[in-house]
C-alpha cells in the first residue's frame, strides 16, 4: 500500500531556506565589495518580482508582459510618499502595495477573461498605458526626467545607507516572499492555480473560481512587483519611467524562465542569472576580445540563453535540484522531473 | 561606515598607475551618443601614456557599456568606485543614466564628469553646484537660450515647439518654456513625438493648422530626420530649427536633401574650419578632428568630444594634485578658469560646475550635405 | 504484409512493450485486445512510427521500417486512427477530411475528390456538417471524423485504435461492416484494436491477446472466443458478466447480445 | 413518485447553436439515490445537456433545478459548491499534476484554506492538507488506481484516467455526480468493476446521472433512462421499458435480430 | 476643406504605418499558425533585410537585385533560426520559447551592431519620391509601394491559406502537430518553410520602411511588438485578419496623433485595444475557435 505522506508530493522542508538563507547571510563575512553587494540587492530586487510572476506564470500559466508596471508603481508610490509628502517610507511601500493589488483588480477583472496569448497582450498594453502616464503625469512623477532625492529608508532610526545593510534589508524580504509563496504553492491555493493552467473546465467543475484565483494571484505578483519596486527607489534614490517599460517587463518574464518556473525557487536562480551572465560577460569579454564593445556581451548574452533554454526547456532550477538530490543521501526516491510540455501529444487535441 | 573604506582605497600613492574609469553607453538606445565618447577617451588615454602619462604615471582606463540601461549604469559605477577604486570617473552618456550614477559619486566621494547635458546633473534643486559632480556638455538651456536668441534676431516671435519624446527633449521643452518669454517668443503649439517615430505627418497636420512662423524640432538625429523629411514632403515652408543633437553626419544621410536649411544651435567642432582664426577653440578642434577621424575612419561628432574635455581637466589636476580624490575635486573647482576645450571655455566655480555660455555655441546651417556657420 | 519482431518499446524509463513478434498478412483483419495499459496504444504507435522502438523488428513488404519516423511511413501507405480521436479541432469537417489524403494530394489529385464523397456517404452525420470546425461536433460525432479521416489516406495499412469509443451501438456495427469490407473488396490490412473482446473478434480474421506487454494468447477468431483460457483472462472470472440481468431484475430479456 | 425525492429537476431545457438545435426542450426528473442514464445516438445532445446542467454552457431557455438551487445562470464552480460535479467525455485530468494531487484537486471545495493562512502555512492548513491527502488516497483506492498516485496524470493509460476522472469528482464530496461516457476505453472486466464502485458511492448517498453507449452497463446499472434523438427526448422509462420501446431500438440500438459473425 | 484634407492626410499616414507593421505581423501569424511559437524576432527579420539591403546598394548593386539578394539571405537567416532554435526547443512550453525568440533577437542586435555599427542608415527611395498630391493632402509613391506591397500579400495570403492544400495542412500543423505527422504532413519541414518565409517577409517590411524612417540596428523590436499588437488584433490565426488588423493599428495612431496629443499615442491606442479585446476576447476577426468539452 503507498505510504500517505505528505513528503511524497511536496518537499516542504524549511532546511532549503535555511541553509540559503545562512550562507547568504554569511557572504559579508568574506566579502566586503560594495559592487558586490550592489549586484545582490539589483538580484534581490528582481527575485522579489520573479517570484511573484513565477506563482503567475509557472503556476497559474499566465503569461504577464505588464509585471515592470507595478515595480514602477511601487517605485513611484514610495517616491512620492516620501519625496514629495515627506512621510515614513514604510507608509510608501505599504501604499505602493496596497495601490498595485488594487490596480491589478483593476486590471485583473476584464483581462482574465482573456486567454493565453490576448492576455499578455493585455498586460504589455496595460504596460504600455502606464509608462506613458509615468511620462506624461510630470507633475507628479517629474516625467522623463525622472524623480530625484528619494530618501534612505529607516527602521526606527536605523538607517539603511550603505550597501552591506540594504542587502541585508532587500533579502530579508526575499526570503520572506520566497517561503509564503512555497507555502501557498504546496496547498490548496496552489492546487488550484495550477489546475488552471492543467484544465479551465474542470478546474471549474471542481469548484475552483477561476477568476478568483486568477486575480489572487495576480494581485499578489503585483504586490510582490511593487515591494520590489519601493525597495529599489529606495536604495538608487532617483528612478525615470524608462525602468519601468516594456522591455523591463520582457526581461523579468525572461528570468523567470531561465530561472525556471516549475519552482519558486527559479526566481531567484533566474534573477540571478540575468544578473550575473551580465556583470560576468562584461568581465569576460574584454578579456578575450580586447578591442569588443559591448554589442560583444548582448550578442553571447542572447546566444547563452538561447543555448541554455534549448537543453533546460524548463529553466536552470532543475538542474540544480539535480545536484541537491546527489549530496542528500537517499532517504527515500526523488520524484521523477515534471514532464511539463515533454508530451504534448499525451494531453492530446489543443496546442494553444 | 564603508564610505570611508572605500574612498580610502584611493589613497594608495604607491601604486604606479592611475586609474580612471569611463561608463558609456556602447549599446542600447544611446549607443550612437555613446560610442564615439568610449572611442575618442580610449584614443587619448592612449596618447597621453605614449606620451608619459601624468609625472611618469601610467592611465589606466577601465570602461563599462551601461547599455542604455540605468540599472546597469548604476552597476557600473559602483563597480568603478569599490572594485576599481577608480581616481575618477568620466561618463555617462545619457542623462537618466547620469542622473542616477551621481548619487554613488557624491556618496563615495568620487570625482564624476559627466558628459551627458541635462542641467540638473550639476546643479541641485535648489540651483547650488552638486559637490562631486562635473558636467561637460553644454546646458540644454545654453543651446535652447542660443536658439531663442537666434528666433529674436530673425523676427520670428510665434513658432512651433516639437520635442521627442524622452528627456533629451522635455528638458528642453521645460527650458523653452522658461525662456521664450524672455525673448518675446511664444510659441502656438507645442507637442513631442516618439524617438521611434515613422510617421510624423499627423502631428504635422495640426502644426501647419496653427500657422507658426518658424519650426523647432528638437531632437536627436534620427527622429529628426524623418521629422525633417515629413515637414518637406507636407511642402511646410517654414524655417526649421534643430536642436544640438543633430550635429552629426547622419543627418546628411538620413534626411538627405531635406535637411537643406536646417538650423541648429552647436558646438563650434563641426565647423572648425571656418571659424575666424582667432577663435582660441579652433586649433585644438582642429587636431581633435583630424586626430579622431585617422584613428577610427569616421567623421568627428559631438560627443566624442565631451570626454575629451573632461579628461583634460582632469589631466590638469591630477598632474598637480596626485591621485587624492578630494584635493582633485577641490583642484576642478577653484582652478579650471579659462580652459579652452572642445565644446567652448571652461570657467568651473564652486557655484558651477559646468562653466559654458551659451556663446559656446554658434548656429550652424545645413547645405548639401556640409555644415555651414551661420552669422 | 508486416512482421514484427521481439519489439521492445519504453516510455522513459517504463518498460511497455516486452517483447512482441506478430505477423499479419495482406488484406487480412488482425483485432488486438487486453486490458487496460497493456499496451496496446504504444503497440500502434510504434508500428506508425509515433514511438521508435528500443529492441527488435518491424518488416512491412520486406522492407525495414523499424527506426522510420512517421513521416516517413505515411507515405508508404501505413496509417493510424489513433486513441483520442486528434481532429484538428479549428479546422472545418471537410478540410478535416481532405488532410487525411494530404500524403497522396500529389500523386493523385483526381480521385481525392471521389474519396471525399464516399467517405462522406459513409457518415450521413457528417454531411450536415461540413463547414463546422471539427472541435465542435460531438464526441461520436469527431470519432466518425477521426475515422473517415483515417480512410481519406487510403493507406494499405489501417490501424485503428479503440474506434467504437463513444460511438453509438448501431453506428458501431456500421463501422465493423465497413472495416471489414474494405478488407474484402480493397484488400486493404487492418488492425484493429478494441476494449470490447466480442465486438473485435467478431469482424476480424484472427486476434491477439495483450498483457503486460506481451501477446499472451492469438489465433483465429473462433478459437479465441472459444478459448477458456482467454476467457480468464480477459473478463476475469466469471465470463458470465453478458448475462447480468437488468437493474430492477425481474425479466431476462437479455438473451441476445448487444453488441 | 414524491416530490421530495426529487433532487434533480431538468425543465425544458434547450441549447440553439447557430441554426442547430442541439437540445430541444428536454424535461426529466432524478430522484435522490438513483442512477440515471441518458443515453441516444451520437449527436443527440446528451453532452451538450450535461454542460447546461453543470453551466459549461448557458442554456438557451429552460432550466435545471437541483434541490432547491437554481443552477441555471450559475457558473460551474458555484454548481460544483451546491454539490454538482462532472467527469468529461473528452477527459480533461490537470496534465500538469500528478495522480494524487489531481484528486487533491477535487477536494478543493471541502477545504478552507485561504492565501493568506497557505502562505503563512499555519498549523491548520497542514493537518488539512494530510486529511485531504488521506481522503485523496481513498478515493484511488476505490476506482481501484492507487498504485498511480504518484505518477504524473498524463502518464495513465487512456482507461485509468478515466478513473482518475471519476475520483476527482467524488472527492469533493458532491451529492450528485454527472459521468459522460465513462466506460468508454474500459473492457468489459474494468467497467463491471467500475459499476460496483459506482453502486457503492450510491449506497453512500451519491446519485449519478450519466450517459453511456455501452448497453451492458446502461441496462445492468441503471435505475431509470432517457432516450434522447437529435435533441429531443424521445422515451423515458425503466431499463426494460426502454429497451422493448420499438421506436428507441430502431432509433438507437439498431435491429436485434441478426447477430451476425462477420468473419 | 481644410478638415478633408488633413483627415485624409491622416489616413494616408495610418496606411502607410499600417503596411510597414503589416508586412511583420504576416510573418509573425504565418509562424505562430504553423510553430505555435510567438515569435518576438520577427523584427529584428526587418532590421536585417533593411541593413542588408543598404550595404548591398552601397556595394553597387541595382535596388531590385538587393530587394532580392536581402529577401533571400535574410530567409536563409531565418531558416538557421529556425533550425539552432527552434527546432531543438519545439516541445518546449509556449513561455521557454518565447523566451528563446527573444534571445535570439537580443543576438541578432548584437550581430547589426558588429557589422553595422549603432548609426543609423537610410535607403533611397524606390522610385521618384516627388509627393503626389490628393484634396490637399500628399501622399508618397514610398507609401504606395509600402501599402501596395501589403495589399497585394494579404490577398496572396487569403488565396494560399483558404484555397490551397499546403496552407491547410500548415494550419493543421499547429492545431494539431501529433494529428498533422500521422497524416504525413511534416511539421518541422512546414515549419522551416514557415519561419524563412516569414523572414523573407519581414526583410521586405524592413527594406520598404528604410526609405520611410531609417534603418538602424534597433529598429526590430518596436516593430516587432506592434506587429504583435496587430496580431493580435486581427485574432492571432489568421494572416490576412492580421493585416486589417495592423492598419486598424496605424490608422488609430495616425488619428490619435493628429486630432489630439503624440504623448496619448500609445494610451489611446493601446487603450482602445483593450477595448477591442475585452468585447471581442479573440481579436477582432477571429473565426470559431472550434474548442469545446
Ligand atoms: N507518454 C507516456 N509516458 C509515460 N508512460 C506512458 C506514456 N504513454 C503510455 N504510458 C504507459 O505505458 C503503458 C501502456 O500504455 P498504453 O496507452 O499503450 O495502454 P493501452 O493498452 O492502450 O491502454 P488503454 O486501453 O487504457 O488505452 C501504461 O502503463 C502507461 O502508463
Ligand atoms: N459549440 C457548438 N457549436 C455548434 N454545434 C455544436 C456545438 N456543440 C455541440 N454542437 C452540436 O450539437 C449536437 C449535440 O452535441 P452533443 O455533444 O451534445 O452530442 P452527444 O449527444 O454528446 O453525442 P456523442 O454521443 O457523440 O457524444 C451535435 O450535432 C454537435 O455537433
Ligand atoms: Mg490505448
Ligand atoms: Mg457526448
Amino acid at each position: 500500500m503507498e505510504k500517505k505522506d505528505l513528503k511524497k508530493i511536496y518537499h516542504n522542508s524549511p532546511a532549503g531556506p535555511i541553509i540559503f538563507t545562512v550562507l547568504l547571510f554569511l557572504m559579508p563575512v568574506f566579502i566586503s565589495s560594495n559592487y558586490i553587494f550592489t549586484i545582490f540587492i539589483m538580484i534581490g530586487f528582481y527575485a522579489l518580482v520573479c517570484n511573484g510572476m513565477t506563482m503567475l506564470t509557472g503556476f497559474a500559466g499566465q503569461i504577464s508582459l505588464g509585471q515592470a508596471t507595478f515595480y514602477g508603481i511601487g517605485a513611484y508610490s514610495s517616491a512620492i510618499v516620501t519625496g514629495t509628502y515627506g512621510l515614513s517610507p514604510w507608509i510608501g511601500m505599504i501604499a505602493g502595495m496596497i495601490l498595485g493589488a488594487l490596480i491589478a483588480l483593476i486590471v485583473g477583472i476584464p483581462t482574465f477573461r482573456l486567454k493565453g496569448h490576448y492576455l499578455a497582450l493585455a498586460t504589455l498594453g496595460f504596460g504600455i498605458i502606464v509608462y506613458t502616464s509615468f511620462k506624461e503625469m510630470k507633475d507628479l512623477t517629474g516625467g522623463s526626467n525622472g524623480f530625484f532625492g528619494i530618501p534612505t529608508i529607516n527602521l526606527f532610526g536605523f538607517e539603511f545607507n550603505n550597501d552591506l545593510r540594504y542587502f541585508y534589508l532587500v533579502w530579508v524580504f526575499v526570503m520572506i516572499g520566497l517561503i509564503f509563496s512555497r507555502n501557498i504553492i504546496h496547498s490548496r491555493i496552489g492546487r488550484a492555480l495550477r489546475s488552471i493552467e492543467g484544465s479551465e473546465v474542470a478546474s471549474d467543475a471542481v469548484g475552483v473560481n477561476i477568476m478568483n484565483y486568477k486575480l489572487q494571484a495576480f494581485m499578489l505578483s503585483a504586490m510582490f512587483a511593487s515591494l520590489s519596486g519601493s525597495l529599489l527607489a529606495h536604495y538608487v534614490t532617483f528612478i525615470n519611467p524608462e525602468l519601468f517599460g516594456a522591455m523591463t517587463s520582457i526581461y523579468f518574464l525572461l528570468m523567470v524562465i531561465i530561472g525556471g518556473s516549475s519552482s519558486i525557487w527559479g526566481s531567484i536562480v533566474g534573477a540571478a542569472t540575468y544578473v550575473l551572465l551580465g556583470e560576468i560577460l562584461k568581465q569576460l569579454v574584454p578579456m578575450f576580445l580586447p578591442s569588443a564593445g559591448g554589442e560583444f556581451e548582448i550578442m553571447f548574452f542572447g546566444i547563452l540563453l538561447v543555448v541554455t533554454l534549448i537543453y533546460m526547456p524548463n529553466g536552470l532550477y532543475p538542474q540544480f535540484e539535480k545536484l541537491f538530490s546527489k549530496f542528500k543521501k537517499k532517504k527515500e526516491k526523488v520524484q521523477p522531473p515534471l514532464q511539463v510540455g515533454g508530451d504534448r501529444v499525451a494531453s492530446g487535441g489543443e496546442n494553444q | 561606515n564603508s564610505d570611508s573604506k572605500s574612498a580610502s582605497g584611493s589613497n594608495e600613492s604607491d601604486s604606479d598607475t592611475i586609474k580612471i574609469a569611463g561608463i558609456f553607453s556602447s549599446s542600447g538606445g544611446a549607443a550612437p551618443l555613446g560610442e564615439p565618447g568610449l572611442e575618442t577617451l580610449k584614443m587619448i588615454v592612449k596618447k597621453q601614456n605614449e606620451e608619459g602619462g601624468i609625472n611618469g604615471k601610467k592611465i589606466e582606463l577601465v570602461t563599462y557599456d551601461d547599455k542604455s540601461d540605468q540599472n546597469e549604469a548604476v552597476l557600473a559605477m559602483k563597480k568603478a568606485i569599490t572594485q576599481d577604486k577608480a581616481v575618477a570617473i568620466i561618463g555617462g552618456t545619457i542623462s537618466g543614466n547620469a542622473l542616477a550614477m551621481l548619487p554613488l559619486s557624491e556618496q563615495n566621494k568620487v570625482p564624476f564628469i559627466s558628459t551627458a547635458s541635462s542641467r540638473q546633473i550639476h546643479q541641485k534643486e535648489d540651483g547650488t553646484a552638486r559637490e562631486w559632480v562635473f558636467k561637460m556638455p553644454q546646458d540644454d538651456s545654453h543651446a535652447v537660450e542660443k536658439l531663442l536668441q537666434y528666433l529674436k534676431e530673425k523676427g520670428h516671435s510665434k513658432v512651433a515647439w516639437l520635442n521627442v519624446a524622452n528627456s533629451f527633449g522635455t528638458g528642453a521643452h521645460a527650458e523653452f518654456k522658461k525662456s521664450a518669454r524672455k525673448y518675446g517668443i511664444e510659441a502656438v503649439i507645442e507637442d513631442e513625438f516618439e524617438a521611434t517615430v515613422k510617421d510624423a505627418k499627423p502631428v504635422l497636420t495640426r502644426v501647419k493648422k496653427a500657422k507658426p512662423q518658424a519650426l523647432i524640432v528638437w531632437g536627436t538625429v534620427q527622429e529628426t530626420s524623418v521629422v525633417i523629411k515629413n515637414i518637406r514632403e507636407l511642402a511646410i515652408d517654414l524655417p526649421v530649427l534643430g536642436s544640438h543633437g543633430i550635429g552629426s553626419q547622419q543627418i546628411f544621410n538620413l534626411a538627405g536633401d531635406s535637411a537643406n536649411g536646417v538650423i541648429f544651435p552647436g558646438g563650434r567642432l563641426i565647423v572648425a574650419d571656418q571659424l575666424s582664426d582667432t577663435d582660441p577653440q579652433k586649433e585644438i578642434l582642429l587636431n581633435y578632428k583630424e586626430e579622431y577621424e585617422k584613428e577610427f575612419k569616421k567623421p568627428v561628432s559631438l560627443f566624442g568630444a565631451h570626454p575629451w574635455d573632461g579628461f583634460y581637466i582632469l589631466v590638469k589636476a591630477l598632474e598637480e594634485k596626485g591621485t587624492d580624490r578630494a584635493a582633485i575635486r577641490d583642484y576642478l573647482e577653484n582652478n579650471t578658469s579659462e580652459f579652452v576645450g572642445l565644446a567652448g571655455v571652461f570657467s568651473l566655480s564652486p557655484k558651477n560646475h559646468n562653466g559654458l555660455t551659451p556663446d559656446s555655441l554658434v548656429m550652424i546651417k545645413i547645405e548639401n550635405g556640409k555644415w555651414v556657420l551661420e552669422e | 504484409m508486416l512482421k514484427v519482431n521481439n519489439l521492445h518499446t519504453y516510455h522513459g524509463f517504463l518498460h511497455v512493450l516486452k517483447g512482441i513478434d506478430l505477423e499479419v498478412l495482406e488484406g487480412e483483419l488482425v483485432a488486438i485486445v487486453g486490458s487496460n495499459g497493456s499496451g496496446k496504444s504504444t503497440l500502434l504507435g510504434t508500428l506508425a512510427g509515433v514511438y521508435l522502438p528500443k529492441e527488435g523488428s518491424i518488416i512491412y513488404k520486406d522492407e525495414e521500417i523499424t527506426n522510420d519516423g512517421v513521416q516517413m511511413i505515411v507515405p508508404k501507405g501505413i496509417c493510424l486512427v489513433p486513441e483520442r480521436r486528434q481532429i484538428f479541432s479549428s479546422i472545418t469537417v471537410k478540410d478535416n477530411l481532405l488532410l487525411g489524403a494530404y500524403h497522396r494530394y500529389q500523386k493523385d489529385k483526381k480521385t481525392i475528390n471521389k474519396d471525399y464523397e464516399d467517405v462522406v456517404e459513409m457518415f450521413p452525420r457528417l454531411k450536415q456538417m461540413l463547414d463546422r470546425p471539427g472541435g465542435l461536433l460531438s464526441g461520436g460525432e469527431q470519432q466518425m471524423l477521426a475515422i473517415g479521416r483515417g480512410l481519406m489516406a487510403k493507406p494499405k495499412v489501417l490501424m485503428l485504435d479503440e474506434p467504437s469509443l463513444g460511438l453509438a451501438p448501431l453506428i458501431v456495427k456500421d463501422i465493423m461492416m465497413i472495416l471489414r469490407k474494405l478488407c474484402d473488396e480493397m484488400g486493404t490490412t487492418i488492425i484493429l484494436v478494441e476494449q470490447n473482446l466480442k465486438a473485435a473478434l467478431k469482424v476480424a480474421d484472427r486476434g491477439c491477446v495483450l498483457a503486460h506487454g506481451k501477446i499472451v494468447v492469438s489465433g483465429t477468431s473462433q478459437e479465441l472466443l472459444h478459448n477458456p483460457k482467454v476467457q480468464e483472462a480477459y473478463f476475469g472470472k466469471s465470463s458470465k458478466k453478458t448475462e447480468v440481468p437488468f437493474n430492477t431484475g425481474k425479466k431476462e430479456v437479455r438473451g441476445k447480445k448487444l453488441i | 413518485m414524491t416530490r421530495e425525492n426529487v433532487i434533480l429537476k431538468v425543465d425544458n431545457l434547450t441549447k440553439q447553436f447557430g441554426g442547430v438545435i442541439a437540445v430541444n426542450e428536454v424535461s426529466f426528473d432524478v430522484k435522490k439515490g438513483e442512477i440515471f442514464a441518458v443515453i441516444g445516438p451520437n449527436g443527440a445532445g446528451k453532452t451538450t445537456l450535461f454542460n447546461m446542467i453543470t453551466g459549461v454552457l448557458p442554456s438557451t431557455s429552460g432550466q435545471v433545478v437541483f434541490e432547491n438551487h437554481k443552477l441555471t445562470g450559475k457558473k460551474p464552480y458555484q454548481i460544483a459548491k451546491i454539490g454538482v460535479t462532472r467527469t468529461f467525455q473528452n477527459l480533461e485530468v490537470f496534465s500538469n499534476m500528478t495522480v494524487i494531487e489531481n484528486v487533491m484537486t477535487g477536494a478543493h471545495l471541502t477545504m478552507k484554506t485561504n492565501l493568506f493562512t497557505a502562505g503563512l502555512r499555519l498549523p491548520m492548513v497542514v493537518k488539512e492538507e494530510r486529511k485531504t491527502m488521506e481522503k485523496a488516497m481513498e478515493c484511488l483506492e476505490r476506482v481501484g488506481i492507487a498504485h498511480l498516485a504518484y505518477k504524473m496524470s498524463p502518464t495513465l493509460p487512456y482507461g485509468s484516467q478515466r478513473l482518475l476522472e471519476i475520483a476527482r469528482a467524488a472527492a469533493s464530496n458532491p451529492k450528485l455526480i454527472l459521468l459522460d461516457e465513462p466506460m468508454a476505453g474500459l473492457n468489459s472486466e474494468e467497467s463491471r468493476q467500475l459499476i460496483e464502485v459506482i453502486l457503492k458511492m450510491r449506497e453512500d448517498g451519491l446519485t449519478f446521472v450519466f450517459v453511456e453507449h455501452d448497453m451492458e452497463t446502461v441496462m445492468s446499472m441503471s435505475d431509470r433512462i432517457v432516450v434522447m434523438d437529435n435533441g429531443v427526448k424521445i422515451g423515458e422509462g425503466t431499463p426494460e421499458e426502454v429497451y422493448q420501446n420499438p421506436k428507441i431500438v430502431a432509433a438507437y440500438l439498431g435491429d436485434e435480430e441478426e447477430d451476425t459473425v462477420y468473419a | 476643406m481644410e478638415v478633408h484634407s488633413q483627415v485624409i492626410q491622416l489616413l494616408f499616414s495610418g496606411l502607410t504605418i499600417g503596411s510597414i507593421y503589416a508586412l511583420i505581423a504576416i510573418g509573425f501569424v504565418i509562424i505562430y499558425n504553423v510553430t505555435g511559437v510567438l515569435n518576438l524576432a520577427q523584427g529584428e527579420f526587418a532590421m536585417f533585410g533593411a541593413l542588408i539591403s543598404i550595404s548591398l546598394i552601397n556595394a553597387g548593386l541595382p535596388l531590385w537585385a538587393a530587394v532580392i539578394f536581402s529577401m533571400l539571405i535574410v530567409s536563409v537567416i531565418g531558416a538557421l533560426f529556425e533550425r539552432t532554435a527552434i527546432h531543438p526547443a519545439r516541445k518546449s512550453s509556449v513561455p521557454t520559447l518565447i523566451i528563446i525568440t527573444i534571445g535570439c533577437s537580443i543576438a541578432f542586435r548584437g550581430i547589426a551592431i558588429l557589422i553595422w555599427g549603432t548609426q543609423p542608415q537610410s535607403l533611397q527611395p524606390f522610385t521618384d519620391n516627388t509627393p503626389i498630391k490628393f484634396l490637399n493632402a500628399v501622399l508618397l509613391p514610398q507609401s504606395i509601394w509600402s501599402i501596395g506591397i501589403a495589399i497585394l500579400i494579404l490577398f496572396a495570403m487569403i488565396y494560399f491559406f483558404n484555397k490551397t492544400f499546403v496552407g491547410k495542412a500548415l494550419t493543421a500543423c499547429v492545431v494539431n502537430p501529433f494529428a498533422a505527422r500521422l497524416m504525413g504532413i511534416n511539421p518541422e519541414k512546414m515549419s522551416l518553410l514557415a519561419i524563412s518565409a516569414s523572414a523573407g517577409l519581414g526583410a521586405l517590411a524592413g527594406i520598404v520602411t528604410s526609405p520611410i524612417s531609417g534603418a538602424s540596428y534597433d529598429m526590430g523590436m518596436m516593430l516587432g511588438l506592434k506587429a504583435f499588437v496587430a496580431a493580435v488584433v486581427g485574432g492571432l490565426t489568421n494572416a490576412p485578419a492580421a493585416i486589417a488588423g495592423a492598419f486598424v493599428i496605424g490608422i488609430l495612431e495616425s488619428f490619435t496623433e493628429g486630432l489630439w496629443s503624440s504623448g496619448a499615442k500609445d494610451v489611446v491606442s493601446f487603450s482602445m485595444l483593450l477595448l477591442i479585446l475585452f468585447i471581442k476576447p479573440e481579436g477582432l476577426f477571429a473565426k470559431a475557435s472550434g474548442k469545446r468539452v
